[in-house]
């Protein structure tokens, strides 16, 4: 049926490797740095924050957010933005602690699967009607919340057998918490599958220049739903490690989380326009902003300069860690 | 930055408007520029020629203040000048018409022209529009163009565009108190003949009162409208050579070095088509800009679609690539009926796609070149469904010597090619597959220099010879003419004509043109 | 006009009045950030800085918690410190290459930080009879508050159409390489649009303060996001070059008749969020069918 | 060794004067005894608060003394299981989940709340006298997720039982807040008109929103208003007579008092286990404040007395239900 081309291309191949120049390696690494310091910075103002005890809880204090951000950060990288996550793993939390009475250890993998498809839906209704993301998940942020009302009746509920998600709360080892090493291996996972399939360039494309990506037969739209979809599911997974660490699910118990894990995302050095960036990135920025969130407050700085001092710090580690050369316009 | 004080004239010979003296530009990996020498002397219309990547955008650029030399001077009216940005060139009396189009879409076409420097028509920041509609006015009155100053730039046709990007280049005039010197990249490669020829009578006029640069792949017209070329090789000035009486030929050789063919559309390459069922076959298509389309393209036949511009014969190709919503007709490709509802069925069904933008629609410009060739076709450069890194890197190392292009590596970001290049790469990314069945090719020798086209007429023919169907909307008559084994008129929407282009028996472009409009 | 039919009240005359002096901040705040949004940028100071102004206001006019009397200087001065604000924002945007998105966050914690620091644990309530009287007083039955609101607009929209401030700010949306390779230097125009959409925050700020009769550290709670719906459902383009401050007007008024209509025709509280959500994305669903064509991007 | 001992108080926010006093408190405590108290807030996120304490908690524990105001109900399990496991001493005030009881615990030493349900009666008691027994009332709800705005709602609803001549046209939440409750009430005004004979509001920030709402109406004095808390502004409004009444929530006491049981028993004072059970989770004292006694409780002062190891119950008014 196929036409075979016999126009075949030259056979030796021609040798031209340039990797990567040190400055641009450099950039790289750059929230990684900006990490380090953070962390010098605290442990001079208080030399007690600087024991393993203290920055394993900041690890494991940084799971949801990582995941949360990790999601988002696929989004973000098709030229997307969801502003649904918090909601959506609030209301995931509900579920989970109404349904774990009745489903037990299966609950878990079931919310999971339900949050995908919320997100799924979301992706459906982005792609299909057209709206750009920021709407349609400032609306699904809405819905979601009203829904976690009506669903909790506007309470928190209460897990009074927690033993199915009590796994997220044991140490490896006795030390690394498991909810922080689950985080790790949910973004190593995705950048895996990412780096190991056509998925990576799928998106990039996608987030770089929507139409040429579309024009060249790359499958856009199912790129985004499953952006969408893969976010979901983040947010659920970060719902029953919030479950897991309050013994209760509640309808806005996630809900501050969504300006810290964009912050997040941002602050890794992710663009927000979209094609540049990685999970790495978000995860280090992860842990940045959760040091911000925590280790300001615990090292003794009063409420108010805490605000002034993370909106500074916030501000200055973005233009670190943001690799110009590889965003034009930066609106 | 003071406007120079005027030489006195100690020889007769008058001083050259703009003088370039070893000029020196390196990007990573590449030599842009390297050691070019330029006169543009006052009221001449110099061309500037060279291959895709000889550095003429580049050297251009430098003329403007956007790119800053690594070595070399630029003498303006005798005075060596640094030039540091686009307002500095402007007080110098040095404007550009860029490659790609310039204007703010949303403004209105006067606040384009007099973007930057506004002068009467903004008074402490607060806009007096009657003034600036006056304005506008004036300056579209010297190059004779009708269009409305308040209208919205975005609803202007093309041609009209480009005739707003000249007005407002010509405003420079008010900035310096000198004759302009106007720089054209490629102001031809968009454009309709028709439109050609009114943009060439204003760089004629232009000529009284200012000094011309023009850049252009199509040589015939470099040397129907210039003074003179100047020839740009490898980042070097080759040489130089008076249009009278010059012939195309030997300006392609100066520029590539050797002589060309003559048989530019290698119409001897051409195969005959015997065509027992059509490998495309389109019936009574409808779309939102056309109606009733029937076409039928055998395996290896090229047809060619021409009309004028708003024809609707671009968007019948993007509706035959999935990229367009259909309202009614069918397509058939080897006489099996398909739907295309996106463009990953077209790809599926072996057809693929060229767009006319390159730059928006056709490349992703910060990826590289290696994934910008591989993003279609998974099984070449997947192993199951994983990426084989080898793979890809050998298939596109052997693609990139295959058509030549000139890039310092596979992984080089598709947006620093020149734009030649860059095409050949987005041709590549419909080959690397093996599987192609039907091309739909827009433009596809936009902006391309002419050995470079060469080259995409001769894969046109080699890929016609293994059996791919090909759709092709020229970048001109004689293109389509020249390439194409039967010729499509289409006029507002609907199929008014089908002429016959056999080898030996080609129509003369005046025959089309009758059918077009 | 579906709320209208369901409930009688909804109809009525001091409703009318109801939606439109409720409307007042929204329609200031939504202003200002209709510039930044016609830029393709994004703002979500307004939170941090109305807080700041508010507490500045209050600090300096008339209160019971120090001697100032400043009156009409003390707004001044808390409107300038939102200018302020927002200059701090576009200068993060075009010296340290940051996101909007990321240097308005940070300018809100900033401004939110200023503002707890004013407040110092004690509830600053206003005396000056002035700025109480805006939120009080009516003319023509409508309150000082929506007059200021209504003139907000009327200077808004002379910025976008006759001034070069305005018009560029429309462009840098439209095609901002364009504007440099013309020669105009958009950094300064940037930073001069962030400044005034703050200006514009910090009006905001004095008006809620003159609502509540006290300056709060939470003034602007929750204006970012609805401003923005605001501005969306009014038809501006979130990548920028489209809208206008007359848009965002409507988009305002049609928001503040949502929100007014659900309590009118009793949707529990629980679902009222919901309710608006799903509007909002049908409203934009509805105003982008018509123009789905061609390979269009959405973002 | 008290000078070993940590003390910390944690509230949402230090940008409300509720919260601030109980801040003011605390340090005012500290002060007594030589130490110094680690304010944190955590702007009413209750995961940053959770944050917070397990960071506190990954710090040296020995001699730890927390007074903390949990988010929500549900926030309350996990402080707890934290605390008892990094062995600190723990007192937590206000919201906490039925079934979970300090005398369960070693270090959770206790929990104080004010009985919600009984100062939404009482202030829905005064509302109703103060329009005369009869007519119409409208009800401003807090953060409905909270236990303090349920209970409050519920001592409202039995108010009204009593009450048979009043009448609920409306119920909205304003999610405590001063702005929200302002368009709230508005929009409410419009809608019943001259029906609204008093307005009910479950905090005095709401209250206060509403006050301004009614001035706004042209409506101010005609309506009656009451809220609980006893912010300074509201005492004054009661003093004035704009408002009705309100209940005191003393939060300069509350800072102080958390801090001070922790202290006693970090300090060896006093033992959990000789701590009364009724005492361990408790309802503090709190009062109607009208017109006529507005004036005692117009400056908020702490008594170092009440701080006292033997004095640090004498507040109780009663044990948990
Ligand atoms: N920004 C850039 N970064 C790196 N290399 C560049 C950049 N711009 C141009 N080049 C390289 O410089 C060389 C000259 O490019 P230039 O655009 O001047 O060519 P040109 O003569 O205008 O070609 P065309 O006819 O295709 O427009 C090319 O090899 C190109 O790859
Ligand atoms: N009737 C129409 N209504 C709206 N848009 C139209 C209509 N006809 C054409 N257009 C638009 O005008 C533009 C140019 O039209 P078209 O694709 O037909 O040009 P063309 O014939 O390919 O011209 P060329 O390829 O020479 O530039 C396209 O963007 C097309 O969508
Ligand atoms: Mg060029
Ligand atoms: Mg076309």
């Amino acid at each position: 049926m196929s036409t075979p081309v016999a126009m075949q291309p030259v056979a030796e191949p021609a040798t031209g490797r340039n990797g990567p120049r040190a400055a641009q390696r450099l950039t790289g690494f750059m929230p990684l740095i900006a990490l380090v310091a953070l962390v010098a910075a605290l442990a001079v103002a208080d030399p007690d924050f600087l024991t393993a005890r203290s920055l394993t809880a900041v690890a494991r204090t940084a799971a949801p957010l990582i995941v949360l951000a990790a999601g988002a950060t696929l989004i973000v990288l098709c030229g997307g933005i969801d502003l649904s996550i918090a909601a959506l793993a609030s209301l995931t939390t509900v579920l989970l602690a109404l349904w774990l009475p009745h489903l037990g250890g299966l609950a878990t993998p079931v919310v999971i699967a339900v949050a995908a498809a919320i997100g799924a839906v979301q992706g459906l209704a982005h792609v299909l009607l057209r709206i750009p993301s920021f709407i349609v998940t400032l609306g699904g942020m809405s819905i979601l919340s009203a829904v976690a009302l009506v669903v909790s009746g506007a309470g928190t509920v209460r897990v009074v057998d927690d033993t199915p998600v009590a796994w997220l709360e044991l140490y490896l080892g006795g030390y690394v918490p498991m909810s922080a090493a689950m985080a790790l291996l949910v973004v190593a996972l995705i950048a895996a599958v990412l780096k190991a399939t056509p998925l990576q360039s799928w998106i990039s494309a996608t987030g770089y220049s929507e139409s040429a990506a579309r024009l060249a037969g790359t499958p856009v739209d199912l790129v985004k739903i499953g952006a969408f979809c893969v976010s979901g599911a983040c947010a659920g997974f970060a719902a029953v490690m919030l479950v897991s660490r309050q013994y209760s699910g509640g309808p806005t118990m996630a809900d501050n989380l969504l300006l810290p894990a964009v912050a997040a995302i941002v602050v890794g050095g992710t663009a927000i326009t979209g094609g540049h960036g990685s999970l790495w990135r978000s995860l280090a920025g992860a842990l940045v902003v959760t040091l911000l969130r925590v280790g300001l407050p615990i090292v003794g700085v009063p409420s108010a300069y805490e605000q002034i001092l993370y909106g500074v710090i916030i501000v200055v580690a973005v233009a670190l860690t943001l690799d110009w050369s590889k965003v034009s316009i930066i609106k | 930055m003071s406007v120079p004080a005027e030489r006195e004239p100690t020889t007769s010979a008058p001083v050259p408007a703009l003088e370039v003296r070893g000029l020196v530009k390196h990007y990573p990996g590449v030599k842009a520029l390297d050691g070019v020498d330029l006169v543009v002397h006052q009221h001449e219309v110099l061309g500037l020629a060279g291959e895709n990547g000889a550095g003429k955008s580049t050297l251009l650029k430098a003329l403007v203040g956007l790119v800053t030399p690594d070595a070399g001077e630029i003498y303006v009216r005798g005075e060596a000048v640094k030039l540091r940005s686009v307002v500095d060139a402007a007080d110098h009396g040095i404007g550009m018409v860029f490659q790609e189009q310039s204007l703010v879409p949303n403004l209105t076409a006067a606040e384009n022209i007099l973007l930057g420097g506004e002068g009467g028509a903004v008074r402490r920041g607060v806009y007096r529009w009657d003034v600036m509609r006056r304005l506008a006015q004036e300056q579209l009155d010297k190059i004779g163009s009708k269009i409305d100053p308040l209208a919205r730039t975005d609803s202007l046709s093309f041609a009209d565009r480009q005739m707003v990007e000249i007005a407002k280049v010509l405003r420079i005039e008010q900035r310096s108190q000198h004759p302009p010197v106007i720089i054209l990249d490629e102001p031809t490669s968009v454009l309709e003949s028709k439109e050609i020829e009114t943009l060439f009578a204003q760089i004629r006029r232009l000529r009284e009162f200012a000094s011309v640069v023009f850049v252009s792949h199509r040589l015939d017209e470099v040397l129907d409208v210039c003074d003179r070329v100047a020839v740009l090789r490898n980042g070097q000035s080759v040489g130089e050579v008076a249009t009278a009486g010059a012939v195309p030929r030997e300006l392609h050789r100066m520029m590539i070095g050797s002589t060309g063919s003559d048989d530019h559309y290698h119409e001897n390459a051409a195969t005959a088509v015997e065509a027992e069922q059509p490998r495309l076959s389109v019936r009574g298509l409808s779309g939102q800009t056309f109606r009733d389309i029937d076409l039928d393209v055998a395996a290896g036949e090229i047809v060619a679609i021409v009309g004028v511009h708003g024809s609707g014969r671009e968007d019948v190709c993007r509706a035959l690539f999935g990229a367009e919503p259909t309202t009614a007709g069918e397509i058939r490709m080897d006489g099996k009926k398909i739907s295309l509802p996106n463009t990953r069925a077209a790809c599926a069904a072996g057809i693929g796609y060229v767009p006319a933008e390159r730059k928006t629609e056709g490349m992703v410009g910060p990826m590289s070149v290696a994934d910008n060739m591989t993003l279609t076709k998974q099984k070449a450069r997947c192993s199951g469904p994983f990426v084989a890194p080898g793979k890809q890197a050998g298939l596109v190392d052997r693609w990139i010597e295959r058509l030549s292009i000139r890039t310092p590596g596979r992984d080089t970001p598709i947006q620093r090619l020149s734009g030649g290049n860059q095409q050949k790469v987005v041709l590549a990314r419909w080959l690397v597959g093996g599987d192609i069945r039907l091309l739909l090719l827009d433009h596809p020798t936009r902006g391309l220099d002419i050995g470079a086209r060469s080259e995409v007429y001769r894969l046109m023919r080699e890929l016609a010879a293994n059996g791919v169907a090909t759709v092709l909307l020229a970048d001109s008559l004689e293109e389509a003419i020249g390439m194409a084994d039967r010729i499509l008129v289409m006029n507002d929407g609907r199929v008014v004509a089908e002429v016959a282009c056999p080898n030996g028996g080609k129509p003369s472009p005046l025959d089309l043109v009758k059918e077009m409009v | 006009m579906i709320f209208a039919a369901l409930s009688p009240q909804f109809r009525s005359i001091e409703n009318v009045q109801n939606i439109v002096d409720a409307a007042a901040v929204l329609a200031v705040v939504t202003c200002g950030i209709t510039f930044v949004l016609m830029m393709g940028s994004i703002d979500l100071s307004s939170a941090g800085v109305m807080g700041a102004s508010a507490l500045t206001v209050s600090l300096l006019v008339a209160n019971n918690r120090n001697d100032n009397d400043f009156g009409l200087l003390g707004i001044a001065v808390a409107v300038a410190l939102g200018c302020a604000f927002g200059c701090l924002s576009g200068l993060a945007l075009v010296l340290l290459k940051v996101p909007s998105f990321m240097a308005t966050l940070g300018v809100s914690a900033i401004g939110l930080g200023v503002a707890t620091l004013l407040f110092a644990g004690v509830q600053p309530n206003i005396t000056d009879a002035m700025l109480k009287s805006w939120a009080i007083e009516r003319f023509l039955g409508l309150s000082y508050l929506t007059w200021i609101a209504a003139a907000c607009i009327l200077v808004g929209w002379l910025i976008q159409r006759y001034t070069r401030l305005g018009r560029y700010a429309f462009a840098i949306g439209g095609a901002e390489e364009v504007l440099t390779l013309s020669g105009v230097k958009v950094k300064p125009y940037k930073v001069a649009v962030f400044a005034l959409a703050g200006a514009f925050y910090g009006l905001g700020g004095v008006m809620v303060t003159s609502q509540l009769g006290a300056g709060l550290v939470q003034a602007g709670n929750g204006y970012d996001f609805s401003a923005i719906t605001a501005a969306v459902v009014g038809g501006t383009l979130l990548t920028g070059g489209r809208g206008g401050v007359l848009h965002s007007a409507v988009g305002v008024v049609l928001v503040m008749v949502l929100t007014n209509g659900l309590v009118q025709i009793g949707v529990s509280p629980y679902w009222q969020g919901g309710v608006e959500g799903l509007i909002v994305v049908a409203a934009v669903a509805a105003a982008v069918i018509p123009q789905r064509r061609r390979n269009q991007v959405v973002k | 060794k008290p000078a070993d001992v940590k003390l910390v108080g944690q509230v949402r926010n230090e940008s409300n004067p509720y919260e601030a006093s109980w801040l003011a408190g605390g340090d005012a405590f500290a002060k007594t005894v030589g130490l110094t108290q680690q304010r944190l807030t955590y702007g009413g996120d209750s995961t940053k608060q959770q944050e917070q304490i397990s960071q506190l908690l990954a710090g040296d524990t020995k001699c730890l003394v927390m007074n903390v105001l949990p988010n929500g109900d549900s926030d309350t399990a996990p402080i707890v299981k934290g605390a008892d496991k990094a062995g600190a001493f723990l007192v937590t005030q206000w919201n906490k989940p039925a079934d979970l009881k300090p005398a369960d615990y070693q270090t959770w030493i206790s929990h104080i709340t004010y009985n919600g349900v009984e100062s939404g009666k009482q202030i829905g008691d005064a509302l109703a006298k103060s329009i005369g027994g009869s007519g119409g009332i409208i009800a401003l709800q807090g953060v409905l997720d909270t236990a303090a705005a349920k209970d409050r709602f519920a001592g409202l609803q039995e108010s009204l039982k009593a009450n048979s001549g009043v009448q609920l046209l409306d119920q909205q939440t304003a999610n405590f807040s001063r702005a929200e409750a302002l368009t709230v009430t508005k929009t409410l005004l419009t809608k019943h008109g001259d029906k609204v004979k008093g307005i009910w509001a479950a905090n005095d920030d709401m209250a206060l929103g509403a006050l301004e709402a009614l001035q706004q109406a042209g409506k101010a004095g005609k309506v009656a208003v009451v809220g609980i808390d006893a912010v300074p502004d509201a005492v004054t409004a009661v003093q004035n007579g704009s408002m009705t009444a309100t209940v005191s929530s003393d939060g300069t006491w509350q800072g102080g008092i958390g801090l001070a049981i922790g202290f006693c028993v970090a300090t060896g004072k006093l033992q959990v286990k000789d701590i009364a059970a009724d005492n361990r989770a408790f309802f503090a004292e709190q009062f109607l404040i009208t017109k006529e006694n507005a004036a005692d409780f117009a400056q908020p002062k702490t008594d170092p007395a009440d701080f006292d190891c033997a004095n640090v119950f004498k507040r109780v008014a009663g044990p948990l239900k």
